[in-house]
């Protein structure tokens, strides 16, 4: 049974179908790019999915359950987790307490706790923390040590990309859901950043989802590779499939610098 | 800022004294400190203020307010960007020449309008303010046509010693500063100090007229005595301020705050002992702000939602206690004792908080104040209904209501000591429940959904449930406001629930600083102990009917100068003051410190960040 | 490290999560409920308020006439309010608090000049021209008004948190009230009373008309119809449209931002000063409070028609002039609840809060810019 | 968890508890006045020691059950004025207040002592205002007695510390009958010993407008307008029961709200029950919406306008539509009226305020203010006594027994006091304004006068 899986899927704004018919399916473990030109409805995707939009029509089965129509915070409780497109941290807080925040959906401590400091309280306080320190800790030291209490609007484009990441996988997802993650960044980040990719896989376990337009990524990351245009899935498969078929050519045609000149 | 981008730096060679802009520039700030002096005398504040002596008998508060915005205005002209890498141009005499022309052209504008009222008698009938006497005071008692004479002369003496200030060395200009301002604000506070030392008389009897002034001799004292005190402290300031500030270790630090919260602690449970009945008052109204303030501090810092119906959870705390424990109360036939009253309160506040908190879930931020705002007409209506009078007694309230009953007596206004205590209690609860939630995970929630709510969704926060828990918090810390408003004062009516005490409250917040916790208390004894609430007397009492031109002009200029209020958190510090944490992340880089949280007087960058 | 490096457990057992596929939260039930409740009240209000019409008892046809027609002049005051408020709203994006006083700036100042038109004759000689003169010097001052205040206490808030600007105009709102206060006193000044030509009442299509009803009703249509054309047909007002649409590109397209959106505040400053000479039609008492309610409630008129679009804040005011004006006999008199004129405000909020939570965008739509839309 | 946070909040209250139970024993060898209430000892006793010293001829007096006031030679007697002078009820309570400045002045001094009224208070007009002043006034064990308050509702908050504290408090404006009785011989809910009041109770105006409505006017059925404030809603109140007790009928019952503008909604709801009259004892300027907006009211074309002192005042009277209207109220004419205690007459009076404050008083409670003044001069002259050392000593209990006993023609009438402190003249008249351009309130003829009887 794949772990995520969308049947039919369906969304339409005022006409526009961003989403149409999308089959998808993930298993456990794996890494799955989807690909296609600007407006193919891949943020779409992914905003559907992690509950931002309700699905016009369609099923998105977790673990082999419905979640369409469920709140962001249930979907991201139920174990998917997502990065946005335009970095959004929450610039005033520091960059442990963003990681914090995302241990928020694991606890459960209320106002009483909170306000009794009961012993359970502080257990889970001190967890938080430990976690939310162990994954900025992912990324070597750039997010930890004196970052802990910078506020998070400082860091470089590239840290916050990383800080993003690390809030996520704070939720304690099954699935990340990683909407570009490379963009912005340098050649030598992003080649960090590829290989984190594989490492989130291998040593954290996370099945992964990722919207990528730089193809070097998509090649180095994926084990599979799903192409949109105008919201419907146009061809699947690995790397070397996809990137000589002829649907997925034409599809780039208006843009064909971006195939060509990633490889 | 804009001054400086506009004129290139010129040498002290290149200035003439002729210089157009430089005129030009007299001329607008003589206008405007003239403009502003006669706003002051035409909404009667100057009339108003002559009652109260600062110096009895030669100096009024009129006066000292008067010639203080020349003076103000004229400081204005040895003011100096500092911005590096421009050398500023040293403070000159022509400098005050410039300040000391502008302040007579304020005078004369001042004068001028003395002329016009004089001329124009008629003008009464539409502006009550603008009579004979206003001329008298405006002109110090001469003619009209001499305040020609003495009004520029004393506003060009005031603006020039204002920006002749700015040459006395800082070690001496600050000590100078202190004790010129002891002198009005002695003056202004004679009652507290009256009550303070009740106990012996011959320290009111030798500082204060009977007119409850400083004399002359006791200004001079008093100066003499602050300036010297002040003088002496600074010569061992660094040693103080360097052992306080080696103690970056974080957690010597957060012993030295957990020590002065104790003295904090202590001396409000001791002062009220030293107090009489009418601080003790003051300062229970001054709580029960405070208390309100806390409240929409976790609605408002907090949670980032702007509540302008606050007032409603107050009212439902104090109709509640009403109701329930007032042997007056129409309909409800048990009367219960404050304590039992108690927990129905907090029931009936989480209720409101759900009422007025669910329908507004899902509305576009700002809408929510117009939103609460109108919940808050709508409790104070309904309360003062025909309709619900049956219940809530209507346009005649609920009286007698009874004290709160501790040890066999009655806590009320009739004990005052005692009434400061309970409110005192609740301020506590309050800030405990504030300080401790802030820094859980609940707290990080309301932060987030401050920062982003739909982000914050998005990581797992259920945002429903933190607004929710948001209002109600708010809710119910208002309503233990509202409970021991209803005992202390005895009887409730609507117009103690006007939509006045929710714009108050958040003044109070916004003044103090959104989010921080202390900034808020000190908001409430400052605002509500100095100015005075809606229906409660402050301190200064000659303040009264101009109290929410202030508090209006208070919030303007907080929000447009130091929008992170008196005692800024650090949330919030750090939202409005980007660029400045920007910088010093740059700067910091590659030190491996923590940035330093920039002071207000960190000089603006150039341009936008 | 510990529990992260292995897989992270499932959080929840799977039924229990399929239990919560159930969409509907109690919020949606609650909100359903009160749905559910407003309808049932309406529906037992009028149809009791209406079997009272039957009976013969209860207003009669012409007393229902007459409060119409006075909810509408109400109404179309709150309506040109409004405009204020929409239009610095679908700019700025904030709620412009101090525009109530803008208002009442107006029909201060109006009233000087009705009372020197007055002392010299010219009210009752020439009594359009002395109106007019009214109406332009409110309009004067009001702009004056609403422009200064944009440059004092805005201006500098460009870009700031847009919880800011608001605080400011809540600021700014009481300095001006208290100003006005401490300039003309806090007590009533009261308009000399309107000219011969319109102090009776004329018949239109059988129903007697207030004249002066009549006026500010005529007066309305006339400043919409003139907006309309200012906002649609002319540069400035495509400048404006341009910004409140989007105002980084609006400034790259050669649109001066700053300066539209001082005309924002003017023309809206001048819509207020209409209103103000309306309200001395109307009401003739003005004191240094009188901005506060109205400004409130047309606020409120811009959201329930739908904050941003001009026609729908002319439509929310009318139709909050209606809500507040026959909705408190035609429905709560309906229950029978004793005293209902008593409850008008907090029907009219109530009017709020149902129509946000039955249409959140307002009756007629928002038109908002780019980075306020949700 | 729970016991922990019990535990702690034992703690914090039992630290209060400690300090409170510190404090205590020497709060009582200080000042005593700061802690009054629950005990009925002598509160006042700071002077008492000197008083036992003194061994001249004559025995000096013992203070009373409620203390006493010792005023020291060259020190003045303290009295306090507790009246609205800011806000929008200013227009009430600065005339007052002023009246009692006057009266003072030509009362003059007593036994040799000046009078000093300290500066006035404000009330505020609500119960936090008058009960934060009444808290400035107890603190000050030398004051007397206080002429206030304005409001009633600030009244019912500042009477319990004001009695309680021994002081009497006489005002000239509260009508509320629960500051002193029902008239039935029921003590109000909130009187309280040491209240008194020159002003006339609601019930009396009330039962006035309803008999002269009823008996003269011969209307049977009515609407009342209030507009929410708890003395035109009381009032309103008092004439619908008087009203219906005769057997008239009460149409409709409803309120305004302070700052509506819009009359017609109410106006409509009020023309549905056809009433022949209406009686709005309202204030300006909802007053005036609803005379000008009730012409464009169908069915309330000829309805008989009754209003009362709020709005008998010059500028409504000069509105050309409240011709033909009543007005209730306390008989303000008071003309030739002297106070036999100053031997000022009322006319006399408002030339000396009009030359002292250019205006003329801008309503007519200065008399009532003027009278309660000189009723507590009086009482302070009759029970106070010189000791032997020259101080003045003024016992609280006899202030307040003689103030019973009070009986003397003041301006507004013959004034005596009731046991539960109604002491004003009770004399309610109604005038019929028949042409708005006689605004002089003294031109306006009286049609109906209404004398109260207590009991």
């Amino acid at each position: 049974m794949p772990l995520l899986e969308t049947r039919g899927l369906n969304k339409t704004f005022g006409g526009v179908h961003a989403i149409q018919d999308l089959d998808f399916e993930i298993e456990e473990g794996e890494i799955v790019s989807v690909i296609g030109p600007n407006g193919a409805g891949k943020t779409s995707f992914f905003n559907v999915i992690s509950g931002i939009f309700e699905p016009d029509a369609g099923q998105i089965l977790f673990d082999g359950l419905d979640i369409s129509g469920h709140t962001p915070s249930q979907i991201t409780k139920a174990g998917i987790a997502r990065t946005f497109q335009n970095v959004r941290l929450f610039p005033n807080l520091t960059v442990l307490e963003n990681a914090m925040v995302g241990q928020h959906c694991r606890t459960s401590s209320g106002i009483f706790a909170a306000v009794l400091r009961t012993p359970k309280f502080r257990r889970e306080e001190m967890m938080i923390e430990k976690k939310a320190k162990d994954v900025l800790g992912f990324f070597g030291t750039r997010l930890v040590g004196y970052r802990f209490d910078q506020p998070a609007f400082v860091l470089s484009y590239a840290n916050r990309r990383r800080l993003e990441i690390a809030r996520a996988m704070a939720t304690e997802p099954r699935v990340l859901l990683l909407d570009e993650p490379t963009a912005g960044m340098n050649p030598r980040e992003t080649i960090e950043l590829t290989e984190l990719i594989g490492k989130l896989r291998d040593e954290r376990g996370f099945t992964i989802v990722v919207i990528e337009h730089d193809m070097k990524v998509v090649q180095g990351v994926s084990d599979r590779v799903v192409v949109l245009d105008h919201g419907v899935k146009i061809a699947e498969g690995s790397y070397q499939e996809v990137s000589t078929n002829e649907d997925v050519i034409e599809a780039y045609l208006g843009r064909p610098a971006d195939l060509e000149g990633a490889k | 800022m804009t001054t400086v981008t506009t004129s290139p730096p010129r040498t002290a060679s290149e200035r003439s004294p002729v210089d157009r802009a430089v005129m030009r520039r007299v001329l607008r700030v003589g206008v405007l400190a003239g403009g502003v002096m006669v706003y002051t005398a035409a909404i009667g504040m100057f009339q108003t203020f002559n009652d109260k002596e600062i110096i009895d008998p030669i100096l009024s508060l009129s006066y000292l307010v008067l010639f203080a915005i020349p003076a103000v205005a004229g400081a204005s002209f040895s003011k100096r960007v500092a911005i590096e890498g421009i050398e500023t141009e040293p403070l000159s005499t022509l400098d005050i020449a410039k300040a000391a022309i502008a302040g007579a052209i304020a005078g004369v504008v001042v004068a001028l309008f003395a002329l016009l009222v004089d001329l124009f008698p008629d003008l009464r009938g539409t502006f009550p303010k603008l009579g004979p006497q206003m001329v008298r005071l405006l002109t110090l008692e001469y003619s009209v046509a001499s305040g020609f004479i003495v009004l520029p002369a004393i506003s060009a003496v005031a603006a020039g010693a204002g920006a002749a200030f700015a040459w006395i060395p800082e070690r001496i200009r600050r000590p100078l500063l202190l004790a010129g301002a002891s002198i009005p604000v002695l003056s202004m506070f004679e009652p507290l100090v009256d009550d303070l030392f009740d106990e012996i008389p011959a320290i009111t009897d030798f500082l204060y007229s009977p007119a409850g002034a400083l004399t002359i001799t006791s200004s001079i004292v008093v100066a003499l005595v602050v300036a010297g005190v002040s003088y002496y402290l600074r010569q061992r300031d660094p040693i103080i301020k360097k052992r306080l500030s080696q103690s970056a270790d974080v957690s010597v630090r957060r012993r030295t705050t957990i020590v002065l919260a104790i003295i904090a602690i202590l001396a409000f449970v001791v002062l009220p002992q030293f107090l009489g009945g009418i601080m003790n008052e003051l300062l229970t109204n001054v709580g029960l702000f405070a208390l309100m303030a806390l409240g929409l501090n976790v609605v408002l810092g907090f949670a980032g939602l702007l509540d302008l119906g606050y007032v409603a959870f107050f009212a439902v705390g104090a109709y509640t206690t009403g109701v329930l424990t007032s042997p007056l109360s129409p309909t409800w036939d048990p009367v219960l004792s404050w304590w039992f009253a108690f927990p129905a309160v907090v029931v009936a506040a989480v209720l409101a908080g759900l009422m007025v908190g669910t329908p507004v879930l899902r509305m576009r931020g700002d809408y929510l104040a117009i939103v609460t705002l109108g919940f808050g007409e709508i409790v104070r209506i309904l309360l003062l209904s025909d309709w619900l009078s049956p219940y809530f007694g209507g346009a005649q309230g609920i009286r007698s209501i009874p004290g709160i009953p501790v040890a066999g007596t009655q806590v009320n206004a009739t004990s005052p000591e005692l009434m400061i205590y309970a409110v005192l209690v609740f301020v506590f609860i309050a800030v405990y429940v504030s300080w401790r939630l802030e820094d859980s995970r609940i707290g990080r929630a309301w932060a987030a959904l401050r920062e982003d709510e739909d982000v914050a969704e998005a990581v797992g926060v259920d945002t429903v449930k933190a607004k929710l828990l948001a209002f109600v918090t708010g809710a119910v810390i208002a309503s233990f406001a509202g409970a021991l408003f209803a005992a202390k004062v005895g009887t409730v009516f609507t117009n103690s629930f006007q939509i006045l005490v929710s714009i108050i409250i958040l003044v109070i917040v916004i003044v103090g600083g959104m989010g921080s916790l202390p900034g808020v208390v000190v908001g409430a004894l400052v605002l509500i102990g100095i100015l005075g609430g809606p229906n409660q007397p402050g301190l200064l009492q000659e303040f009264g009917e101009f109290k929410l031109l202030i508090y209006g002009a208070l919030l303007v200029y907080m929000m447009l100068k130091r929008p992170e209020g008196l005692l800024p958190s650090v949330r919030r510090q750090r939202e409005l003051h980007q660029d400045e944490f920007l910088q010093d992340a740059w700067l910091d880089k590659g030190e491996g410190d923590e940035p330093q949280s920039p002071g207000p007087s960190v000089a603006e960058p150039g341009g936008q960040a | 490290m510990t529990a992260i490096d292995e897989r992270p457990a499932p959080p929840e057992a799977p039924e229990e999560r399929e239990r919560k596929a159930l969409r509907i939260s109690w919020i949606d039930l609650f909100l359903w409920g009160i749905r559910i409740a407003a309808i049932i009240v309406i529906v037992f209000g009028l149809f009791g308020s209406i079997s009272k019409f039957v009976a013969g008892e209860g207003l009669t046809a012409q007393g229902w006439r007459d409060l119409i027609v006075s909810s509408l002049a109400q109404g179309a005051m709150y309506g040109l309010l409004a405009l204020g408020y929409s239009m610095v709203y679908g700019v700025l994006g904030f709620i412009n608090f101090a525009h109530g006083e803008v208002f009442m700036s107006g029909t201060m100042v109006g009233f000087i000049a009705a009372n020197w038109l007055f002392e010299n004759g010219v009210w009752t000689s020439n009594p359009f021209l002395a109106m007019f003169l009214v109406l332009i010097v409110a309009m004067i001052t009001s702009t004056l008004v609403a422009v200064l205040v944009e440059r004092i206490a805005y201006k500098p808030l460009r870009g700031a948190p847009r919880l800011i600007p608001l605080i400011t105009s809540i600021g700014m709102s009481f300095f001006l009230q208290y100003t006005f206060g401490g300039l003309f006193g806090v007590g009533f000044n009261t308009y000399p009373p309107p000219p011969e030509v319109i102090a009776g009442s004329v018949n239109i299509f059988g129903i007697d008309v207030r004249s002066t009803q009549l006026t500010v009703i005529i007066i309305a249509i006339l400043s919409m119809i003139g907006l309309w054309y200012f906002v649609t047909r002319t540069r400035s007002g495509r400048a404006m449209r341009a910004v409140a649409e989007d105002k980084e590109i609006a400034g790259l397209m050669g649109i001066n931002v700053d300066r539209t959106i001082v005309l924002v505040f003017a023309v809206g400053g001048a819509m207020a000063g209409v209103a103000a000479m309306m309200w001395s039609l109307l009401f003739r008492s003005v004191n240094f409070f009188a901005g506060f309610l109205p400004g409130v409630k047309a606020f409120t008129a811009a959201v329930l028609g739908g904050i941003g679009n001009i026609a729908g804040a002319m439509g929310g005011g009318v139709l909050l002039g209606l809500f507040e004006g026959v909705g408190p006999l035609l429905i709560l008199g309906g229950l029978g609840i004793p005293g209902v004129s008593q409850l008008k405000d907090a029907v009219a909020f109530i009017a709020l809060v149902l129509v946000l939570i039955f249409r959140p965008s307002g009756l007629f739509g928002e038109r908002l810019g780019s980075e306020d839309r949700v | 968890m729970k016991s922990k946070r019990g535990l702690r909040l034992l703690a914090i209250f039992g630290v209060l508890a400690l300090i409170l139970a510190a404090c205590s024993p020497a709060e009582e060898g200080g000042d005593t006045t700061e802690a009054p209430g629950t005990t009925e000892a002598p509160t006042d006793t700071t002077e008492a020691p000197e008083m036992t010293t003194t061994t001249e001829g004559m025995e000096d007096p013992e203070p009373g059950p409620l203390g006493a006031v010792v005023v020291a030679p060259g020190d003045s007697i303290q009295i306090r004025s507790l009246q609205a002078i800011s806000g929008p009820v200013a227009f009430l309570g600065v005339p007052i207040q002023r009246a009692t400045m006057l009266a003072i002045q030509d009362y003059g001094p007593i036994e040799g002592f000046e009078v000093d009224m300290g500066t006035g208070l404000d009330d505020l007009c609500s119960a936090e205002g008058g009960q934060a002043a009444a808290q400035t006034i107890v603190s000050d064990e030398q004051v007397v007695g206080v002429i206030g308050t304005s409001c009633s509702g600030a009244a019912q908050a500042a009477s319990p510390l004001v009695s309680d504290a021994g002081m009497v408090m006489i005002s000239p404006a509260n009508t509320s009958p629960s500051l002193t009785s029902d008239l039935q011989g029921t003590a109000g809910d909130n009187y309280r010993e040491g209240y008194y009041r020159t002003a006339h109770n609601d019930l009396f105006q009330g039962q006035a407008v309803a008999e002269f409505a009823f008996n003269d006017l011969g209307l049977t059925s009515m609407a009342a307008i209030h507009d929410g404030d708890p003395y035109t809603q009381g009032l309103a109140k008092a004439f619908s029961d008087a009203f219906e007790e005769l057997g008239g009928t009460i149409t409709t019952f409803v309120g305004v709200n302070k700052g509506d503008t819009d009359m017609t909604p109410v106006l409509s709801e009020v023309s549905q029950g056809s009433p022949e009259g209406i009686y709005f004892p309202i204030f300006q300027p909802e007053g005036d919406f609803i005379v000008q907006q009730i012409g464009g009211v169908s069915g309330l074309g000829d309805v008989t306008l009754i209003g009362a002192d709020g709005l008998f005042v010059t500028d409504f009277l000069g509105l050309p539509e409240t011709e033909g209207m009543y007005f209730s109220g306390p008989s303000l004419d008071f003309g030739e009226n002297a106070n036999e205690l100053t031997g000022v007459a009322a006319s006399a009076f408002l030339e000396t305020y009009e030359s002292e404050f250019g205006e003329a008083p801008s309503s007519a409670f200065w008399a009532h203010g003027y009278d309660a003044t000189t009723m507590l001069l009086q009482a302070i002259a009759d029970v106070a006594m010189v000791q032997s050392d020259g101080s003045l000593f003024i016992d609280r209990q006899a202030l307040r027994d003689r103030i019973n006993a009070t009986a003397f023609a003041g301006m507004i009438g013959d004034l005596t006091c009731d046991e539960f402190g109604d002491c004003g003249s009770q004399e309610i008249q109604i005038n019929l304004h028949e042409d708005s351009s006689v605004t002089d309130l003294s031109q306006i003829p009286v049609v109906f006068t209404y004398k109260g009887e207590v009991g």
